[in-house]
């Protein structure tokens, strides 16, 4: 353990603010990345289906 | 193996094979970077100069091998498309190009944060963030240039040639820009090179760099999914998939 | 009901038509290319202009940004003059195939048997021939205006001649890319610029070179070593771009 | 070896919809086609498959029995095409322009075959004129002096009769009937009807399925 305490490992010796926007930016732009990658294939998924059912009902539910 | 080569070129093949693997390399990506964020911020020392900011290389390096290793792919699967025409390495080389230039920003931030206690200032006109701030130029580039074709193919092929164009040109930019003020530490360590660093500094920062390339796996293949979804949506191949869901 | 002409026609060589081999007459192709963009320049020369006044204005912004007195102006001469003259030359880029396509010829050019690549080298070098050449020609005047050093100014016009000559042939593979598309020109710039760079740092950093006694000659050597380079590899990728833009 | 372009199975996808599919084509020595169809059925399209300018279709083009990736040099040296545009440049005089087309077509360059060709298509006096100043239907008949001027075995003409007076047409479908009797083929897209040209072949392009 590099630090005594959990206060002494927030401070990160006078260059806490630093070490954590340099971290929290960049770890926050992966869940984001995460997010919207998630996102985009169900917002996909979904759109694909409820266009195969409206082609399915169009279709009197024939071959869609 | 040329069968191997060419039915990944087949959209449908390439889901199936997609749908295995990107769990796992969603997780594996998860274990590595918790694990390697949590050593490095945690239990890795602090170095003897710069003390704690030191722990934002963690972030840093990571991140700026991805942003060159992923334009690097996208020339590679650019090449892919224009010459065996497999689409999907077209589609790859779309959906990577903005996690690149995310990579390629959060190296100049973390890098430009990092150099406020090391420099004093926000920005340093040094080499490898100067190399850093024309390659996120270069990434600009070639997605406008993407999005302003109307047509898939002639976008696709447009982009493919920017983007072979851009590598031929990043190790000459990396040497014009390293000659022309070379002020940053020399690069803290290759994959090849004895890291300068010593043991428990190095190791945190290469499972991170394993981490951030899973991470680059898992993202490229759910997007390509994706994309083969929406490019593929007439074909009847998909349509019978998504008819027995629903 | 054609018209009566003299009754010794050649081109009504009544024999069949005979299929004709490809590969006759490459030179005679590009030396017409070549004189006929010259010819177009000396029909329209505001077009060539345009660049060089461009150039001119820049530079004299500086002063007026900056401040008029020389030491300062000194300094930071050789940077501004390569800037402003790599921002001229990219300024024509856009016109380089765009007038042609718009009036169809880029297409004939391409339907024709000689190799591509060549030919577009036959454009590239007329589009440096009427803004590279003329922008290193200028840029020692305006070097006197910002005050640079006497001895500078052979290298300052040899490094803007060679630069230009590798911002013509990598501009008009980003020209190539754009002439499709409607508003091309601000594209143009966003996608080469980056690609100049290189060229910029060793075009400005001769010019320092010579003012601070150094090896300015290494340079000029780099911008040259470019210079291959781009024209072992730019008409390839300019050809192959001209094929996306103009039948995709 | 006489003149033969052949098409087998083209087929061509643009924006999601088929322009055409299963196209076969053949056009040997003699022969005059005429492509039509509607607006946007891909006439322009197939005439460029046809020179090799699109590659990215299905199905394959053969130039004397030669597949076209292999001996486009060779089919271009025999090609004379009219696109859309006139082809000409507006600052330079006809005699220029046409002075260009022969260099770059690789022909003996020669002022007076270009006047006399000038003449065959009604613009004599125009020759030295910058075509600016010239009407479309004369920029146009520029181009179309090119077909006087180049002797070459395939014509493929898009659009050619666009902004052309009817005297101009007369003498135009003459020129083709003329080109197809001295072992020429041409190839054209247009809504004339033709009439002067006896065994005129026809390809209607309806956009599904197209016979030849």
């Amino acid at each position: 353990m590099a630090f005594d305490s959990f206060s002494d490992w927030l401070a990160m010796g006078r260059h806490g603010v630093y070490v954590w926007t340099a971290w929290g930016v960049s770890l926050g732009l992966l869940a984001l990345c995460v997010l919207l990658v998630r996102s985009e294939i169900r917002t996909v998924r979904r759109d694909l289906r409820r266009r195969i059912r409206r082609a399915a009902a169009t279709n009197g539910g024939g071959q869609g | 193996m040329w069968a191997f080569f060419h039915k990944l070129g087949s959209p449908r093949w390439f889901y199936a094979i997609a749908s295995r693997f990107e769990p796992w390399c969603w997780a594996l990506a998860l274990i590595l970077i918790v694990v390697g964020s949590v050593w490095g911020l945690v239990f890795a020392p602090a170095d003897y100069q710069q003390g704690n900011s030191f722990r934002i290389i963690y972030v840093h390096v990571p991140a700026a091998f991805l942003g060159q290793s992923i334009y690097i792919a996208m020339a590679v699967c650019g090449f892919v498309y224009m010459v065996w025409k497999i689409r999907v390495a077209d589609m790859a080389a779309a959906m990577m190009a903005p996690l690149g230039a995310v990579m390629t920003f959060m190296a100049l931030l973390s890098g430009s944060v990092w150099g406020k206690p090391t420099w004093g200032t926000w920005w340093q006109w040094d080499a490898r963030l100067t190399s850093m701030l024309i390659l996120l130029f270069l990434y600009i580039g070639v997605m406008v240039l993407r999005a302003t074709f109307y047509r898939l193919e002639s976008a696709a092929r447009a982009a493919a040639i920017l983007t072979m164009v851009g590598v031929v040109n990043i190790p000459i930019i990396k040497y014009s820009v390293e000659w022309w003020n070379t002020l940053h530490q020399p690069a803290s360590f290759t994959i090849t090179e004895r890291p300068a660093m010593p043991v428990e500094m190095w190791l945190p920062l290469l499972i991170m760099v394993v981490g951030f390339y899973a991470f680059f796996a898992a993202f490229t293949l759910t997007r390509v999914r994706s994309e083969i979804l929406r490019r593929e949506q007439s074909k009847r191949w998909v349509q019978d998939m998504f008819r027995e869901k629903c | 009901m054609r018209q009566e002409v003299r009754s010794l026609d050649p081109l009504d060589s009544p024999g069949l038509l005979r299929a004709r081999s490809s590969g006759a007459g490459l030179g005679t192709a590009l030396s017409a290319t070549l004189k006929r963009d010259l010819l177009m320049v000396t029909r329209r020369p505001g077009d060539a202009l345009t660049p060089l006044m461009f150039f001119a204005m820049v530079i004299t912004l500086f002063p007026l940004g900056i401040s008029p007195d020389a030491d300062q102006l000194a300094l930071i001469a050789p940077g501004i003059l390569w800037v402003a003259a790599l921002l001229a030359a990219l300024l024509s880029l856009d016109g380089l195939f765009r007038t042609d396509h718009d009036d169809g010829t880029l297409e004939q050019l391409m339907l024709t048997p000689h190799p591509l690549p060549l030919l577009v080298i036959a454009k590239v070098a007329v589009h440096w021939l009427v803004t590279g050449v003329p922008l290193a020609l200028l840029a020692p005047l305006l070097g006197l205006m910002l005050s640079l050093p006497e001895g500078s100014y052979l290298v300052l016009s040899a490094s803007v001649a060679l630069g230009s000559a590798c911002i013509s042939l990598i501009g008009a593979i980003g020209a190539a890319l754009t002439v499709g598309l409607a508003r091309g020109g601000m594209l143009l710039a966003l996608i080469v610029l980056p690609l100049f760079m290189p060229v910029l740092i060793f075009g400005s950093g001769a010019i320092v070179a010579v003012i601070e006694g150094g090896a300015w000659l290494a340079h000029l050597a780099i911008l040259g070593a470019f210079l291959c380079v781009a024209l072992m590899l730019a008409p390839w990728a300019i050809a192959a771009s001209l094929r996306v833009s103009l039948h995709d | 070896m006489s003149l033969s372009l052949e098409a087998r199975q083209l087929a061509c996808e643009r924006d999601g919809r088929w322009l055409f599919r299963g196209l076969d084509l053949t056009l040997n020595a003699g022969d005059v086609m005429r492509i039509e169809g509607p607006n946007g059925s891909g006439k322009t399209t197939l005439l460029k498959v046809l020179c090799g300018q699109i590659v990215d279709v299905e199905g394959e083009v053969l130039w004397q029995g030669e597949p076209l990736r292999r001996v486009r040099s060779e089919l271009l040296a025999n090609l004379l095409y009219l696109g859309h545009g006139a082809g000409v440049k507006a600052h330079l005089s006809a005699l220029e322009n046409l002075r260009w087309y022969q260099a770059i077509s690789g022909d003996q360059v020669s002022s007076r075959d270009c006047e006399l060709a000038l003449a065959r298509v009604g613009l004599v006096g125009f020759e030295e004129v910058p075509a600016i100043q010239l009407s479309a239907g004369q920029q146009r008949r520029i181009a179309l002096a090119r077909l006087h001027l180049t002797p070459r075995l395939l014509w493929v003409l898009d659009e050619p009769f666009i902004a052309i007076d009817a005297e101009g047409v007369a003498a135009l479908e003459q020129l083709l009937a003329e080109h197809a009797r001295r072992g020429g083929a041409v190839l054209v897209t247009t809504h004339h009807a033709l009439e002067r040209i006896e065994g005129l072949r026809s390809l209607r392009l309806a956009g599904e399925v197209a016979a030849a």
